[in-house]
């Protein structure tokens, strides 16, 4: 029988304009996390470039089979390139990159699969991290910080590690408490404000001032629990102080690591329309600011000796004076 | 008494058709209702299930319910709900992946060896329910729930590198290793559609062995006979006891397999990103399919299709969940019909016990008595 | 009729397992358990285990949960198996958040009870009217209000300000209340961490600290619920549809009724567990979000044994080893190791004692393995801290025998006029 | 009574079909105030369905129904009770888990409310008329008897003028139907009126003033009790002459076939827990015997005895005596704590159920869509239940569908069950054709020893002779029988050797060559043991049924 992937490709031909197509993780467009963020940067990319964008989100429970058909069908509708948010997709992307070798794939989290048509867009979350340690040892005058992490899988634990280190460096005797939210494959602690907001509690009861939560979505809850008790919180992902759901407790948001999806997407979108599509690795650091520390918050830029650390400490990892863990 | 009956095709016939037409209506009025053209996504969707790769997508994932819903069904067949599929499949999964990367053997044997500890695996972790119950009378509902959550924690553990998982180079996955490639269940190449698992059709044979089983054997009889009547089943000399635990093995066992189409046909691993849901969704599909394994297998290819027929609507703009929209109201417009056309039918055999009854009856005591 | 001759008329042949339990063993074994608990505390330096917002989180997480009990408990008593709570819940969810948004948060305390109802009338109209298979009907619903619910998203939450197609604006918070005075004092009382005075300030201070008015409301409902089915000719006529149908129909009770009311309500009580969610525990509405509270509720209502005390009981377990291993799991989970091993200590001399030796043995050897497990470790590895609250009620479970009796018409077929 | 009141019911010209069945047909019957008017007729003719008609369960598809000379239409039993009709059904319409005060204010909760008027209600009724209830009492832990006067004290309590009471005897023995007459007396003196089914038409002659006999769902005649006998109404009913359950010449041999020593069963602590979702346990398998010790009870206390080939061992006794334990322990149901079961010189003890069906015991359960029946199953598979592992049903463990329906279809043939076909479910045959299918079955195996419990309670006088004649010609062929029936006339009628059991222990024995059922009914209650002696003088009516 004819295939699926038989009915874009007459669309190919019919328009030189560059489409881009985006297929999102588990959660999809609106969760203000994540996949919203690599819709921005297509959203962006429309604006900008004039660019088509097209956009898939997977289903429940589905194998990788489902994603090799997702990929292979927006490949064939002639988007090009085709970006596979999350590092589930890495496997589906190995096997469709080779069916479409003229189309460039955008693979966000992951480099365990390599090929020419593979642009591999990964964070040094762990650097960011780092920076937020040393902004909470600083900040802190218990001596007591904590770190809720959403779901305990590697990728979180990358931030739990560069924080821990950032801790731990500047001010050996402080002690970070640590909490995961849920554990894999149950992906509420990416989601539910209240599991943050009680872990939150917990920590600050326990004497911490200053809160990390790399928790997406359930960390608007942690920010919330230290807001209200009038300690610091530190967001994650994008600068939280100017988010419009958390603008009455932006006051007590120290900071935060933020996470260029956006701006990955754009730049693979981009490469692409000028003709020089990304390829290989493309690592989002503290040098090209692809990680970072937010610095919004005017309470924040007023802490000179904070902000002093921080600054140093960001000079010493991107000149390599300092090497930050990627696992705790 | 082998006489077609007419009855009982008009009868078998009208379920279905009463079924699909009120399933249709009523998700049409939903579409309607929110200002969307009513007829396009169904369209949509026909169209997506005539290309061979949807088509391939549905055939496999038909195998995977149809293995997890039979687990489902036996327990429903003893009058034990076993919501705790989910979790069997996913830690048979799991540690039969372990194994299964562990090990080197020749291709059938290395096979074979996934497959019995998914089975054992799966038993295991439904015999605990099992136990519970015939030992601590702990009702296996709460227990299979607190399995399920249990689950996620043992994985996660068990996969954690320091454990017995792998992380592989540059990947923010955990896995637990690649089973080597005589691991591997061959499939059928489907050219450009794909593969379908050869998974698939174990798992349809399944479905035989599943009828034979409790059709034509003792140990059928006596295990439906205690879900009709459990008293009648102890009375008659099923051991109720033994019986609710083999059934629980049973069914954790099938359930451990409903992981081998995706383990041993495509992942080869078992990684964070394995399918979850599929123990919740073939309880449904059991139930539509009514315990038994043809209608078992039409409620599995239903759910399929809707499944995979719907990965278009997105992209032409409109919104997915309306595949489960239709499938609630199918499920229920589906058991309603059912029972009104089961109602008529009863009516109609008592009618008819009623009539001959009456006509052997009316002979015997035909003359009148005055006093 | 003259009583000598025919067989006596039998006195109290109370069955050894029903003897009820009086209120001063309920408060000696209550006062046992704190004993036991603070011991534990000590020992173990988890000062958390009873602290204030240890209590006061597992409250609230405890609601939700003991709110889907309760309309489990509902539907059941009046013989509808309703395994749709976890769909009501989201519809609750839902709903909750639709109104709340818009018109403050006690009008989405009501539309989400409605949500939910609409639930409960659909569940009743297929198990009453059509006599359908209660579970069948059930999983239905679930899928359903979650179709439906992420369906309207797209066309609601999507187009408001602040929302998305996965969740909704937020929502104005429901007054907290904290008594002034009290408050402070038990919160200080409890940071001393005395022996037993500690634990039970945290205990009360738990219980009077940033305490929602929604939370009032919901745990009122729980003794009004057994004042209801238990004390009124009402509740009377409810539960009697749920033992034997047809007596109560050849009484004049009209069965549909009480049936299609229980349900109702049922689908009303898991709404308003959802709107809790959406309204008090997180303030916005998210996809999601119930997370399978409605079958755990439905589980509380079993472990309960269809009671709303032992519903509650049930409830507030899962709701306080929740917050246990949210507030810093490793250190608090770990003191549960402590406190398994002591339960399974008495739990032996108890089988001993009733000479049940096999069941001894087995609680003295998990004794033992829990002991080794909470000295030669520090901590609970995360991934098992997560599942502290099932494997805590599994264990609970298995430990007291169960003697469940759920109503006897429980999900069995009804129609009027065919009762035998 | 006042001649020129308005009768207390007339119904006239009353027709009720059911799908294939007319249940009632033109059906008229006046019933005088204050009188006891009694209802006979044979099984399915139509008697409770009336019934059920005047209490407003269902409703009539033609006729009229006049209540102290008002016309009225009932849409529910509630209509009925608002005109002062109470109904005792057939089965008893009570709630296990509720307690008897729950039981009896329900539906009538606006009388008294559910607290202590309603208590002080109830007690006095029960003082009034000697009950003996108490009002707080678990209904699960009640016995038939308990049960019943908690039937009439609910309509009692609900004021009721007129009383329906659809075969309130079944399950009584002779003491306490007399009891019961008493209060029925009592109740007539204070101008109630009571309308009273039943089969045994010697209590209807002592207790009636007027009687109707109702055929096939039409009435065909009046009686009047002072001058009709058992004999004329029999005739009346079903148009011919009356089975006897008579077996006079003795087949017992000396061979014992089942011996049984010392069999004591404790009452277990931690029972009733439901083993599967949908099952709760129930109460009334393990009906209590009623005494003061709790846990450790002994439900079988000692039972000693030996059924020879060829001999039927009557067991009597007031249910929830040990009889369902004992059948139990031989069944392999229970498994009793102490004590010996041999069959055919084998020791069984241990042996599973299923090893003790293998092995030559044929089962009729007490309760047959509980024990005897998968209900949903069609005929065929019916006939399979219980002997799963013999032929013709399966061979090595496969079954074989085909020998299983052909044997079910010589079943259909010689116990002549009444059906359109094998594969009808066992629902929709009759109840005495349900019966004559599972003796039918239970005979085919050629069992050495067969447990009948009860094997014609509630069933029609045709399949009763058939019964009968079944368990006789086994017998004749060297089947020993443990007959268990609170029918005493049956009991004694068929019996060779008769115990008595109460308490969980055999107490006495009897000759049923020379008992009474009134000394027997004695025994029953325990005011009698050891060896009972019969009067030889037969009662006015010993052969009555
Ligand atoms: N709900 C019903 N639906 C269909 N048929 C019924 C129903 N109830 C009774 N019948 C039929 O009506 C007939 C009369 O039944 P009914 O119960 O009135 O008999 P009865 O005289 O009370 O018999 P018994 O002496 O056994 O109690 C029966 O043959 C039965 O087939
Ligand atoms: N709910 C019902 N709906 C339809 N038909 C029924 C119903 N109940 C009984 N019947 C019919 O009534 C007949 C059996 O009724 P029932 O069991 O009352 O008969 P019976 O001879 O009085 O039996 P028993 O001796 O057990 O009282 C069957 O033919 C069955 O078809
Ligand atoms: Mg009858
Ligand atoms: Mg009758």
């Amino acid at each position: 029988g004819k295939s699926s992937n038989d009915s874009g490709s007459s669309s190919t031909t019919d328009s030189k304009a560059v489409k881009a197509a985006i297929a999102y993780d588990i959660g999809g467009r609106g969760d203000q996390s994540f996949n919203d963020a690599a819709y921005a940067g297509l959203k962006k990319a429309e604006d900008d470039l004039g660019v088509k964008g097209a956009e898939a989100e997977p289903s429940q429970g589905e194998s990788d089979a489902d994603k090799v058909a997702r990929l292979t069908s927006l490949a064939r509708a002639g988007n090009n390139p085709v970006i596979g948010v999350g590092f589930s997709y890495a496997p589906a992307i190995a096997k469709v990159s080779k069916a479409f070798p003229k189309t460039t794939f955008g693979l966000i989290d992951d480099t365990s699969v390599t090929a020419p048509n593979i642009a591999n867009l990964v964070f040094n979350e762990e650097q960011g991290s780092y920076l937020a340690g040393v902004a909470a040892a600083k900040a802190s005058k218990t001596g007591t910080v904590g770190f809720i992490g959403g779901v305990e899988v590697p990728l979180i634990k990358k931030f739990e590690a560069g924080f821990t280190q950032g801790v731990k460096d500047t001010n050996p005797k402080a002690k970070v408490l640590t909490q995961y939210l849920t554990q894999p494959p149950n992906f509420d602690g990416f989601s539910k404000p209240d599991l943050g907001k009680a872990a939150a509690q917990g920590q600050l009861d326990k004497g911490a001032d200053v809160i990390y939560a790399a928790a997406g979505l359930a960390g608007s809850g942690s920010i919330e629990a230290a807001a209200t008790a009038g300690k610091w919180a530190i967001g994650v992902d994008s600068d939280q102080y100017n988010q419009a759901g958390l603008a009455s407790y932006k006051d007590h948001i120290l900071t935060s690591v933020t996470k260029d999806v956006s701006d990955s997407v754009y730049n693979v979108i981009k490469s692409v329309k000028d003709g020089k599509p990304q390829t290989g690795e493309i690592r989002y650091g503290l040098a090209t600011d692809g990680v970072g520390l937010a610095d919004s918050n005017p309470a924040y830029v007023k802490m000179t000796d904070v902000t002093a650390a921080v600054e140093k400490a960001k000079k010493d990892i991107i000149d390599g004076k300092i090497t930050v863990k990627t696992a705790p | 008494m082998m006489k077609i009956d007419k009855d009982k095709l008009i009868i078998g016939a009208a379920g279905p058709v009463l079924a699909l037409v009120t399933s249709f209506v009523l998700t049409v009025l939903v579409l309607l209702a929110t200002g969307l053209d009513p007829i396009e996504p169904i369209r949509l969707m026909i169209e997506n299930a005539g290309y061979s790769d949807v088509q391939v997508l549905i055939v496999n994932q038909t195998g995977i319910y149809y293995l997890a819903a039979l687990a489902v069904a036996i327990g429903f067949r003893m009058n034990l709900f076993n919501i705790g599929v989910e979790g069997q499949y996913r830690l048979a999964a799991m540690v039969s992946a372990l194994v299964g990367a562990a090990v080197d053997l020749p291709g059938p044997l290395h096979i074979l060896l996934i497959v019995i500890v998914a089975v054992a695996t799966g038993a295991i972790w439904a015999g605990i329910a099992g136990i519970l119950k015939t030992t601590r009378g702990v009702s296996e509902v709460v227990s299979t729930i607190m399995l399920n959550a249990i689950t996620t924690s043992l994985v996660a553990w068990l996969i954690l590198p320091k454990n017995f998982g792998v992380q592989p180079a540059g990947s923010n996955d955990l896995t637990t290793g690649q089973i080597a490639e005589s691991g591997w269940f061959p499939g059928i190449d489907m050219g450009d559609g794909g593969q379908i698992y050869g998974f698939t059709f174990v798992a349809l044979a399944l479905g035989v062995v599943y009828w034979f089983v409790l059709n034509r054997t003792r140990f059928g009889f006596d295990l439906r006979a205690t879900g009709e009547s459990e008293s009648a089943a102890q009375a008659s000399g099923v051991d109720a006891k033994k019986m609710i635990l083999t059934a629980m093995l049973i069914s954790g066992g099938l359930a451990g397999l409903a992981g081998m189409p995706i383990l041993l046909g495509e992942s080869h691993t078992y990684s964070l990103a394995f399918p979850v849901n599929v123990g919740f969704t073939a309880i449904t599909v059991a139930l539509l399919g009514r315990n038994h394994p043809v209608g078992i297998l039409f409620s599995a290819l239903l759910f399929a299709f809707l499944d995979k027929a719907s990965s278009n609507l997105d992209v032409s703009g409109y919104p997915k969940e309306i595949t489960q929209i239709m499938q609630g109201i199918i499920v229920i417009a589906v058991v309603v019909s059912y029972e009104l056309v089961r109602r008529y039918g009863t009516r109609r055999q008592q009618q008819k016990v009623g009539e001959e009854l009456a006509a052997g009856g009316a002979i015997k005591t035909d003359k009148e008595v005055s006093a | 009729m003259s009583t000598g001759t025919v067989a006596k008329p039998s006195a109290a042949p109370k069955k050894a397992g029903r003897r009820k339990l009086t209120w001063p063993w309920i408060l000696l074994i209550v006062a046992a358990g704190l004993v036991l608990f603070s011991l534990v505390r000590v020992v173990s330096g988890a000062d958390d285990l009873t602290s204030v917002g240890q209590i006061s989180g597992a409250l609230q997480l405890a609601v939700p949960i003991a709110m889907a009990g309760l309309g489990g408990l509902w539907a059941e008593r009046a013989g509808v198996v309703n395994i749709g709570l976890e769909g009501m819940m989201v519809l609750g969810t839902w709903f909750g958040a639709w109104a709340g948004y818009q018109w403050g948060p006690w009008t989405g305390v009501v539309v989400g009870i409605l949500g939910g109802a609409l639930g409960g009338l659909l569940h009743a109209i297929i198990t009453v009217t059509f006599n359908v298979n209660h579970i069948v009907s059930g999983v239905a619903i679930n899928i359903l209000a979650v179709g439906f619910t992420q369906y309207l998203s797209n066309f609601t939450f999507d187009k408001a300000e602040g929302g998305s197609s996965k969740q909704s604006p937020r929502i104005d918070p429901i007054t907290d209340i904290t008594i002034p005075g009290l408050s402070d004092w038990l919160m200080d009382l409890q940071q001393k961490h005395w022996f037993l005075i500690s634990d039970i300030a945290g205990i009360l201070g738990g219980l009077v600290t940033n305490l929602s008015l929604l939370t009032i409301v919901a745990a009122l409902l729980i003794p009004a619920t057994w004042w209801i089915l238990w004390r009124t000719a009402f509740g009377l006529r409810l539960r009697s549809c749920g033992e034997n149908p047809v007596a109560a129909e050849s009484l004049g009770v009209n069965v549909y009724k009480y049936k299609y009311i229980a349900v109702v309500v049922s689908g009303g009580l898991a709404g308003l567990g959802g709107a809790f969610l959406a309204i008090v525990s997180t303030g916005i509405y998210q996809e999601g979000q119930t997370g399978g509270r409605g079958y755990i509720g439905l589980a509380a209502m079993i472990f309960g044994n269809w009671m709303p005390g032992g519903m509650a009981l049930g409830a507030s377990l899962f709701g306080f080893t929740d917050s246990l291993k949210l507030r810093g799991g490793a250190e608090n989970v770990h003191a549960l190791l402590l406190l398994v091993a002591l339960l399974l200590v008495i739990a032996a001399l108890w089988q001993l004692y009733k000479k049940k030796y096999v069941v001894a043995a087995v609680s003295a050897g998990f004794s033992v393995a829990f002991f080794l497990w909470y000295f030669l470790t520090d901590e609970v590895p995360s991934q098992f801290v997560d599942a502290a609250p099932y494997i805590t009620t599994l264990l609970v479970l298995a430990l007291s025998a169960q003697r469940l009796r759920m109503p006897k018409a429980d999900g069995l077929p009804y129609r009027k006029g065919e009762g035998k | 009574m006042n001649a020129s009141s308005p009768p207390a019911v007339e119904l006239h010209g009353i027709t009720k079909r059911f799908p294939g069945v007319v249940a009632n047909k033109d059906i008229a019957i006046t019933v005088r105030k204050g009188t006891v008017h009694a209802l006979i007729g044979e099984n399915g003719a139509g008697k409770s369905t009336l019934m059920k008609i005047l209490y407003g369960m269902q409703k009539p598809d033609e006729g009229t129904i006049a209540v102290d000379g008002d016309q009225v239409t009932f849409s529910s039993p509630g209509d009925a009770i608002a005109r002062g009709i109470g109904m005792v059904h057939q089965h008893f319409m009570l709630a296990d888990n509720l307690t008897v005060l729950e039981n009896v204010v329900l539906g009538g909760e606006k009388l008294y409310g559910i607290g202590a008027k309603a208590r002080k209600k109830i007690q006095e009724i029960s003082d009034a008329y000697g009950l003996g209830v108490r009002p707080d009492a678990l209904l699960e832990d009640l016995g038939v008897a308990d049960r019943q006067r908690v039937e009439i004290l609910k309509v009692l309590y609900r004021g009721a003028k007129i009383l329906i009471l659809d075969e309130p005897t079944a399950v009584l023995v002779p003491q306490e139907v007399d009891a019961l007459f008493d209060n029925l007396r009592e109740l007539k003196s204070e101008g109630l009126t009571v309308i009273f089914i039943s089969h045994k038409l010697g209590e209807v002659l002592k207790v009636a003033d007027d009687i109707t006999v109702i055929r096939r769902g039409t009435t065909v005649g009046t009686a009047d009790p002072k001058t009709a006998t058992t004999k004329q109404l029999a005739e009346l009913m079903v148009g011919s002459e009356l089975p006897s359950p008579e077996t006079r010449e003795s087949t017992v041999t000396d061979v014992a076939m089942l011996t049984v020593e010392g069999l004591t069963l404790l009452e277990s602590g931690a029972s009733g827990a439901p083993l599967t979702t949908a099952a709760p346990a129930d109460p009334s398998v393990t009906v209590t015997v009623h005494e003061e010790a709790a846990a450790g009870r002994k439900l079988l206390d000692d039972i000693s005895l030996t059924i020879h080939k060829g001999e039927i061992l009557g067991i009597a006794g007031v249910e929830g005596n040990g009889q369902t334990e004992l059948i139990e322990a031989l069944m392999g149901i229970a498994s009793p704590d102490t004590g010996v079961i041999t069959l055919d010189g084998d020791d069984i003890s241990k042996t599973s159920v299923r090893k003790r069906r293998e092995g030559g015991i044929g089962y009729i359960p007490e309760d047959r869509h509980r024990h005897g029946l998968l209900l949903e199953a069609p005929l065929w598979e019916n006939r399979i239940l219980g002997h799963v592992t013999e032929a013709p049903n399966s061979k090595r463990g496969i079954l074989d569908p085909k020998a299983a329906r052909k044997d079910t279809e010589r079943i259909v043939r010689e116990y002549d069950v009444r059906t359109p076909g094998i594969d009808v479910t066992a629902s929709s045959l009759s109840g005495g054709n349900q019966q004559k299918l599972i003796v039918g079955r239970e005979m085919s195996h050629n069992p050495k020893f067969l447990i009948a419990a009860h094997p014609t309670r509630g069933v029609d006088v045709g399949a009763q002779a058939q019964i009968w004649d079944a368990i006789r010609d086994a017998r004749r062929e060297g089947l020993a029988v443990l007959l268990i029936s609170a029918d005493l006339d049956e009991l004694i009628g068929l019996s060779d050797t008769l115990r008595v059991m109460y308490r969980g222990k055999l107490v006495a024995d009897a000759d049923p060559a020379t008992i009474t059922p009134e000394q027997l009914g004695s025994a029953m209650t325990g005011a009698a043991t050891g060896r009972l002696e019969g009067t030889e003088e037969q009662p006015e009516d010993g052969d009555a049924r």
